[in-house]
């Protein structure tokens, strides 16, 4: 196997693994800030997932700055020589919106808290059925 | 047939039926006593207990409908009896016969007794109330079977009115006692309880119900009521004697019959002691429902 | 006629404005205190008003309105598509958003930084679920969708009691879970295709590698699911519809779950060319309505009652869309405008009659109607109308139903359907029965409506009875709403024409 | 404008205009709804018959309205029942509050029945019935008594079930059949299959067999008959059932017997039959009025329904005779209760004493009204049982005739508990104030008991327009004569000699018996009774009401064992109990939802194979 | 029509025949009180057959015509006694059986016992002996039915005509008179 493949398998192998990682966090942990940190690592799992979708080897990161004008004259020849932009600028908004319901998942458990005084899962019950 | 002949002939029939019911019934308690080892009333004794309610000097009644109350009674007798072919074949004996049809006699029975019945009840003696309600639980018990066995027949002969199967009876001179006996058995059976005799009188108990329905009833009155009764018997007994005895020609043959069915209702009575009302309703659906199944049985098979 | 890109009418006010104006309310609120009533007021009418223009203008020439954000051609800029059917589910909402905010205008009128939030959050939502319906981006309907669950765990938790943490708690964790599915399903897409626009998508989807096309159908099929409250997803939603205020109820009923329903319609109807999607669809409806329904039944507390049957109306439009007959559609969006009319004016009307007892049990508003006579009217009309009694509008959209059922011959579906629309008429009359017949606790006080939401109910209530009595007002736009949603050609050549 | 459409207009903008007529004061309630009362009666005798058609086009769907000759018949008895029942409503509603409440679904109800006699397309026919359903439905829970919500909801819940079968019936005509219309539907039908024929047969029966209370349907009945105001009962019970029994005629006849399942017809009128007995026996050990009144009206349908499914010529035609007849006689019942219970303030069978000296009038209406009910010869009531059972002994249906006999004789029975309950037995001090009921109450009552009398001896007058009714049912040329009745073997009977005899003699024995006992009679009080001597003193109170037929019920005691409503109660415990455990699923903790999401992915991803 | 009637000599005629059924068929109204009573069964049964002269109990005072009075009347008892007279219909007679009714007989001194019926009702027919027995009772009657041959059993008409003087008799023995009055 060509060592881009291993860096494939590596990079891809890492992300799912975060993904599985959060998803046992948040499923089995009865803490409920446990259960906030396996969002969010869920959450850095899949970007990382987007990240190398759109890694293409050997290629400059996707920013006309002057030194990669001054390689390649031209736009057209630049941007032959750059990674696909498009994921990476989803990334970021789906970061944004990861530190956007992570804050207002801690603000939910710090009220949690003050009215429970418990942070275990399985007390907080009273609305069911 | 104009009015005037109508007329006269319904007076003489419902005069004649008056006469021979009165009499039946006095040859009845004539044959109760002699069966009691007594000598028992003269025959003529119910007509004088008649006449004499007839001559009572003060009448008293609790209102209108009580005072109508006879009057249902005797409509309804008079009628069935005129519609009742009475002598087969004379234009003058036909009353309105030719209008007989079964269902209407069987509708015409309760016309009297639910009008008395309203009657006794504005009475307002609790006595009578409970004669009038045994009266029409005994009535459900003793129709059933009595239908049964005339839809039989009217089935087996393809009519529904009564001149007809006295008309089949006389030509073929056939009974149709003999050609449907099980009908002619469940009717027999079911005859003393439309009659109240024997072990169906539980009505008009003297003792537990001082006379059930009647006993508001006084003076002219009860005279009218009794000679209803005695008319409305008879026409029960010559529908009996049309519709299974071949009816009859003349006024002689037709007594000769009547009364024979007569006894069998009067030897019941003497015999059989009196029942209370859900046993002779059960009595009633036992044995003479069989006999009407069966009559429908051999008129489906046949 | 107004040009389609004319500067007063263009679908991207849809979006900008409510963004627009919840980040500027702050400011506005710091001037004159009532302005935070007021702007949001004009924003939700003239919206309304631009969405009926949009939707006439729509339905006279028959071809759609397409915007191109910043200039860039559809593959690769994202485009605003205001076609029939995407268009009459954006009125809907708009006139909704407009009839919510006249009810709530004078809501948390004591404390000033309360009805700020509230403003907020409502026009956040606004955004939120219009623009999950008029996008014609993957990435972007996802962010939208984002946007929209964010606001409804804020809104979920907007009363500081101890259950209102608990269930925005849930909503978000279910919520997060269907984020990372959806993203995970562009994310699959993107990598066959290379492209996130859904007519893109759409047209070129059998390129895609058939395994991988079935995960990506899969985990968007459950991501849009949740957000649509499909039966096993739906957890979080009698939780979410229970402790958000009054009429954020209605705004869940007729906003967020229009929204989850469009893409899921979106994803099966245009996107994927899957059949079993139907199948998918129908069995899904079926448990949906089922559960909710008879779980309904059993309900004390009216606004948890109010929730499953709402859920349980969101089951039988699945089943309607999913028949994917011209009849099944046209009975799915009929079956859609009506339950947001009617569900917005059951939570309207219950919600002021619960309003002060802190549970909402139905022995609470024991006996109310002597009270409040016309807002116990109003829930009385409302579940007239859920029912399917005819004049109300409930009973066209139930034929429509169970004709386009007929059409396919689903006999033992039709007595299905409507013996659980007997247990619905059962536990809604029950209800009722209490309010007339039953003598007030007096453990808590009737609160009586204010002039604005009794105008907000009467007018929702005028609405229902005339589409009733007179469905055509409504038949014509549906009609063609349905045929865009059916034929994807027209869809994808409309996108890529201009 | 065409007419069809005003008498709508009359009624349902009548209805409208009562609510705030009532408002603003209730003499003026009262004019304007006997004057709308009056003005769609008279409007429909005199202008409207089967010519005019209108078809209105609404949401995609052609709504024809056109009244043919069976539904025709039915419109003419709303037509002469609607004035009297508003005229007897005004004094009857007197201090009643919500009057305008009232008269608006009142009117609406009546609209709601000539919508659908008017229904030339099932959807019509569907929208008014349900229109009809939620306005009765709004009356029966109009008194808010205590039982209210408990009948009310059991009324909704199996008219719901009705309306449900029915609906779906008529989707299922639209899907297979392309088009709604009634008539068109009939002609097209022998083509269809078998299978399709009977099953939108059976829920059409179904949808029609609740509202006229067949009998596993029947159990919303008695309560909602008893526990509406009497003046709406009237109309209730005498024609809102009537819609029941003009869709099973409809079907019936059109469906089954024309295309061949004269079999059906059959079980229909087992059904009538079962009805009719079983209803009589429940009516006859019931302890108030208005009870044993309602399941006489469900015994007195199931003959109806017995005469329509047996299909012969005479017995559709008896059908439809004791249809109409049922709703007069039985509107003027429940008007004569709903006198006594404004003027006694009680209809307990327990509670009353005799009212007959107080309430003369009242009285005479109600005997002539329960010797119609029982079929007794002189009066109208026997002209519609004879013919019902001729032409069953005719046609061949020995059982069900003997079925239907110990219904009808069992008739009597509550005949006379109901009057002697009411009317006679011991007086009471309590009941002296009783006055007779006001004129406007009795003026009807007395006007329907005059039409039955006359009906009696000349059937004729009512056999024109149902021999015109069933044209449309499929029998040409039916003909009548003015009293006499014939059945099919030939054999008739003329009603003027039968009453002309007992009238006779009656009138005869009557002059005698007065003209005798005229000279010292004496006319004594209840209380101068035969109690063996014993002065009945004013407390303790000879009258015989309490177990009237224990020998009977003791007799029939495995009649009375069986009933089916304890089966819907079980049915609907299963149901709530079996919700109550599935709710548990929801059970509160946010990671069991989440569990749930991740199955469903799993389940997803199993089946992805087959997803194509 | 009615000249015809209430001239003398048809006035006759019709009396006969109202005497002769009336004579004929006694409906007897057996006020069993005192030892009297069990006499009454022997005479009506086949033993001594009474139903020959048409003799036959009646239920109710209504349908009867005879009252019997079988033995000694208590204040109480003659209270029921009254009633059940005055709700008979007219042409109504009364036998008094045994000494007790005729002077008190053997409780000639006791407190409450009436001495004299004749002060209270209009007997018609008196058979004296302490208890008589069947035959005596039959002898009684046929002596009614003589009585009523010849029109003169008018103890009902003689009852109407000084209803006053029985009325003061018995209210002398009765105190707590709560009766209804005898509306003719």
């Amino acid at each position: 196997m060509s060592n881009l493949q291993i860096l494939q398998i590596t990079f891809y192998g890492a992300a799912i693994l975060l993904i599985a990682i959060g998803l046992y966090a948040v499923v089995t942990k009865r803490n409920l800030i446990k259960i906030v940190l396996g969002l969010s690592i869920m959450d850095s799992g899949v970007n990382l997932l987007f990240i190398t979708v759109g890694y293409i080897s050997h290629k400059t990161a996707p920013i006309f700055s002057p030194s990669v004008m001054a390689k390649y004259k031209t736009i057209h020849a630049a941007a032959q020589a750059m990674v696909d932009p498009v994921p990476q600028a989803l990334v970021l908004t789906a970061i944004v919106i990861g530190f956007g319901v992570t804050a207002v998942a801690l603000a939910l458990v710090v009220r949690l808290y003050r009215h429970h005084n418990t942070t275990n899962i399985d007390e907080i019950r009273n609305l069911k059925w | 047939m104009n009015i005037w002949n109508l007329l006269l002939s319904a007076i003489v029939t419902t005069l004649l039926g008056f006469i021979i019911g009165v009499t039946y019934m006095g040859i009845r308690r004539k044959i109760v006593a002699l069966a009691q080892n007594r000598y028992g009333p003269p025959i003529y004794q119910n007509f004088l207990d008649i006449l004499k309610f007839w001559s009572k000097e003060s009448n008293i009644y609790h209102g209108v409908m009580h005072h109508l109350a006879p009057l249902w009674m005797i409509a309804m007798a008079i009628t069935i009896l005129l519609i009742v072919p009475t002598q087969y074949g004379s234009k003058f004996f036909e009353n309105l016969s030719f209008n007989g049809d079964l269902i209407l006699i069987l509708y015409l029975m309760p016309f009297g007794q639910l009008g008395m019945a309203l009657g006794v009840g504005q009475t307002g003696n609790p006595n009578s109330a409970i004669g009038v309600t045994r009266g029409l639980s005994l009535l459900v018990g003793s129709e059933i079977p009595f239908i049964m066995a005339l839809i039989a027949v009217m089935i087996q002969y393809h009519t529904t009115s009564v001149t007809d199967l006295v008309r089949i009876q006389q030509e073929h001179h056939t009974w149709i006692m003999f050609s449907s006996p099980f009908a002619f058995l469940a009717a027999l059976c079911v005859l003393p309880a439309m009659f109240h005799a024997g072990p169906y009188e539980v009505i008009i108990a003297p003792a537990e119900l001082a006379s059930g329905p009647m006993s508001e009833f006084g003076g002219k009155y009860l005279g009218t009521m009794m000679s209803a009764g005695s008319i409305f018997m008879f026409a029960k007994l010559t529908l009996f004697v049309d519709v299974f005895m071949g009816g009859s020609t003349n006024w002689l043959w037709l007594i000769v019959k009547t009364f024979t069915v007569y006894l069998f209702v009067i030897a019941v009575g003497i015999i059989m002691p009196r029942l209370r009302t859900e046993q002779a309703i059960r009595r009633l659906w036992g044995w003479p429902l069989v006999f009407a199944i069966l009559a429908f049985i051999q008129v489906a098979l046949f | 006629m107004v040009a389609t890109n004319h500067i007063l009418v263009t679908p991207i006010y849809f979006i900008a404005l409510p963004l627009f104006f919840a980040f500027l309310l702050p400011l506005l609120g710091k001037i004159y205190k009532s302005f935070i009533r007021i702007v949001p007021g004009l924003m939700f009418a003239y919206l309304a008003w631009m969405a009926v223009v949009l939707l006439l203008y729509v339905y006279k020439t028959g071809n759609p309105v397409i915007v191109k954000i910043a200039g860039w051609a559809p593959p690769i800029g994202i485009d605003l598509v205001f076609d029939q059917f995407t268009g009459f589910i954006a009125t809907v909402i708009a006139i909704l958003g407009f009839l919510v905010w006249m009810y709530s205008y004078l809501f948390k009128k004591v404390e000033f930084d309360n009805a700020l939030k509230y403003f907020l959050l409502l026009m956040l939502i606004y955004a939120g679920s219009i623009g999950v319906v008029i996008t014609g981006d993957l990435f972007n309907q996802f962010v939208f969708l984002e946007i929209t669950g964010i606001s409804a765990y804020a809104l979920t938790a907007f009363y500081r009691g101890r259950d209102g943490a608990e269930a925005a708690f849930k909503y978000l964790l279910i919520g997060s879970f269907a984020s990372t599915f959806v993203l995970l399903g562009i994310l699959l897409i993107y990598t066959q295709l290379g492209t996130l626009n859904m007519a893109d998508i759409a047209r070129n989807i059998d390129k895609m590698d058939p395994t991988i096309k079935v995960i990506a159908f899969i985990l968007l099929f459950t991501g849009f699911g949740i957000e649509a409250e499909m039966f096993p997803l739906n957890g979080w939603a009698p939780d979410a519809y229970s402790q958000s205020p009054g009429p954020i109820g209605a705004v869940f009923a007729s906003m967020t779950s229009k929204a989850g329903l469009y893409a899921l319609i979106r994803l099966s109807f245009t996107i994927f060319d899957f059949s079993s999607a139907n199948e998918l669809l129908f069995i899904m409806g079926i448990l949906t309505l089922v559960f909710a329904e008879g779980i309904a039944l059993r309900q004390e507390k009216i606004k948890r009652m109010l929730a499953y049957s709402s859920i349980g109306q969101i089951g039988l439009i699945m089943i309607a869309f999913s028949f994917n007959t011209y009849l099944g559609v046209f009975a799915g969006i009929f079956l859609m405008l009506n339950h947001a009319l009617v569900k917005s004016l059951l939570f309207f009307s219950a919600s002021f009659l619960a309003y002060n007892s802190p549970h909402k049990y139905i022995k609470d508003i024991q006996g109310f109607a002597r009270y409040m006579p016309v807002t116990a009217l109003m829930f009385g009309i409302g579940v007239f109308a859920i029912i399917g009694f005819p004049p109300f509008s409930g009973f066209w959209s139930k034929f429509y139903l169970l004709s386009a059922m007929a059409e396919k011959n689903f006999v033992i579906l039709i007595i299905l359907v409507l013996s659980v629309s007997l247990i619905e008429l059962v536990y809604y009359f029950r209800v009722l029965h209490k309010l007339y017949f039953a003598e007030p606790t007096g453990e808590y006080q009737p609160h009586t409506p204010r002039w604005n939401a009794m105008l907000a109910m009467v007018l929702l209530a005028l609405i229902i009875i005339a589409i009733g009595v007179y469905p055509d007002l409504v038949t014509g736009f549906i009609g063609k709403a349905a045929h865009a949603i059916m034929d994807k050609t027209t869809y994808i050549n409309s996108v890529f024409s201009i | 404008m065409n007419t069809l459409v005003v008498l709508l207009l009359i009624l349902f903008g009548g209805g409208i205009i009562a609510y705030f007529a009532y408002n603003i004061h209730k003499i003026v309630g009262d004019i304007w709804l006997v004057l709308v009362g009056f003005a769609a009666s008279i409007y429909y005798i005199g202008y409207l018959d089967v010519s005019q058609v209108l078809n209105i086009h609404l949401a995609g769907f052609v709504l024809t309205l056109a009244l043919n000759s069976f539904s025709w018949i039915f419109g003419l008895l709303i037509a002469v029942l609607l004035p009297l029942v508003a005229l007897y409503s005004i004094p009857y509603m007197k201090g009643q509050d919500r009057l305008g409440w009232f008269y608006m679904l009142f009117l609406f109800s009546v609209g709601g029945m000539y919508g659908i006699l008017m229904a030339g397309d099932w959807l019509t026919l569907f929208i008014f019935w349900e229109i009809m359903t939620w306005s009765s439905y709004l009356i029966v829970i109009y008194r808010r008594s205590e039982d209210a919500p408990r009948v009310g909801l059991k009324y909704l819940i199996f008219s719901a079930i009705g309306a449900y079968s029915l609906l779906t019936a008529i989707v299922l005509i639209g899907a297979n059949v392309h088009s709604l219309s009634i008539s068109k539907f009939f002609e097209v039908l022998p083509m269809h299959s078998l299978g399709f024929k009977v099953l939108v047969g059976s829920l059409m029966l179904i949808g029609f067999g609740v509202k006229a209370a067949v009998m596993p349907l029947h159990v919303w009945a008695p309560d909602a008959y008893s526990t509406t105001p009497m003046n709406y009962t009237s109309m209730f019970s005498g024609a809102l059932s009537k819609m029941g029994i003009y869709g099973i005629g409809l079907i019936v006849i059109n469906l089954y017997y024309h295309s061949g399942i004269s079999l059906a017809g059959e079980i229909v009128a087992w059904f009538g039959a079962i009805t009719a007995v079983l209803a009589t026996y429940y009516a006859l050990i019931q302890k108030d009025a208005k009870r044993l009144m309602a399941w006489s009206s469900v015994a007195q349908l199931g003959y109806i329904v017995a005469g329509l499914g047996i299909g012969t010529k005479l017995s559709v035609f008896a059908g439809i005779y004791l249809a109409v007849l049922h709703g007069l006689f039985k509107a003027n019942l429940f008007m004569a209760i709903g006198a006594v219970e404004r003027q006694a303030g009680t209809t307990n069978f327990s509670e009353l004493r005799a009212l007959i000296r107080k309430m003369p009038w009242t009285f005479f209406s109600a005997l002539i009204s329960v010797i119609v009910l029982a079929g007794i010869p002189p009066l109208s009531g026997f002209v519609g049982k004879w013919m019902l059972y001729e032409s069953m002994i005719t046609s061949g249906h020995y059982v069900i005739v003997v079925f239907l006999f110990l219904a009808s004789v069992a008739g009597f029975l509550y005949a006379f508990r109901f009057l002697f309950g009411v009317f006679l037995g011991q007086e009471e001090k309590e009941f002296e104030h009783v006055k007779e009921a006001n004129p406007f109450m009795t003026v009807p009552m007395l006007l329907i008991a005059l039409f039955l009398i006359v009906l009696g001896t000349f059937p004729g007058i009512m056999f024109k327009y149902i021999a015109r009714s069933m044209a449309d049912l499929g029998f040409y040329g039916v003909t009548y004569k003015m009293s006499v009745l014939t059945n099919d073997w030939g054999q008739s009977i003329n009603m003027q000699y039968i009453a002309a005899s007992l009238v006779i003699v009656f009138v005869l024995f009557l002059i005698v018996l007065t003209w005798v006992a005229y000279k010292n009679s004496r006319n004594v009080t209840t209380k101068d009774i035969h109690t063996s001597g014993e002065p009945p003193s004013e407390e303790d109170n000879y009258h015989f009401s309490e177990n009237f037929y224990r020998p009977f019920q003791r007799a029939f005691a495995f009649v009375y064992k069986y009933a089916i409503t304890p089966v819907y109660n079980e049915f609907a415990r299963g149901i709530e109990d079996f919700f109550q455990y599935v709710r548990r699923l929801y059970t509160g903790n946010a990671q069991t939802y989440a569990l749930y999401v991740l199955l469903f992915l799993a389940i997803l991803f199993l089946i992805a194979k087959n997803i194509h | 029509m009615n000249r015809a009637f209430n001239d003398r000599e048809s006035q006759k005629i019709l009396d006969i025949i109202k005497n002769f059924a009336r004579k004929n068929s006694l409906f007897i109204l057996a006020y069993g009180t005192g030892c009297g009573a069990i006499e009454i069964p022997p005479t009506i049964t086949s033993r001594y057959d009474a139903e020959r002269f048409g003799i036959r109990g009646a239920a109710t005072p209504r349908q009867a015509d005879v009252l019997l009075i079988t033995g000694y009347l208590s204040v109480k008892t003659l209270k029921r006694v009254i009633r059940a007279y005055e709700q008979m219909q007219d042409p109504k007679y009364v036998m008094g059986f045994g000494s007790c009714t005729i002077n008190g007989g053997m409780y000639w001194d006791s407190y409450n016992t009436i001495k004299q019926l004749d002060k209270y009702i209009p007997v018609d027919v008196y058979i004296n002996g302490c208890m008589p027995r069947p035959e005596a009772v039959i002898a009684g009657f046929v002596k009614l039915q003589q009585l009523i041959q010849q029109g003169k059993a008018l103890g009902w008409k003689h009852y109407k005509e000084n209803l006053e003087w029985y009325r003061q008799n018995q209210q002398k023995v009765i105190k707590n008179w709560r009766m209804p009055d005898y509306n003719w």
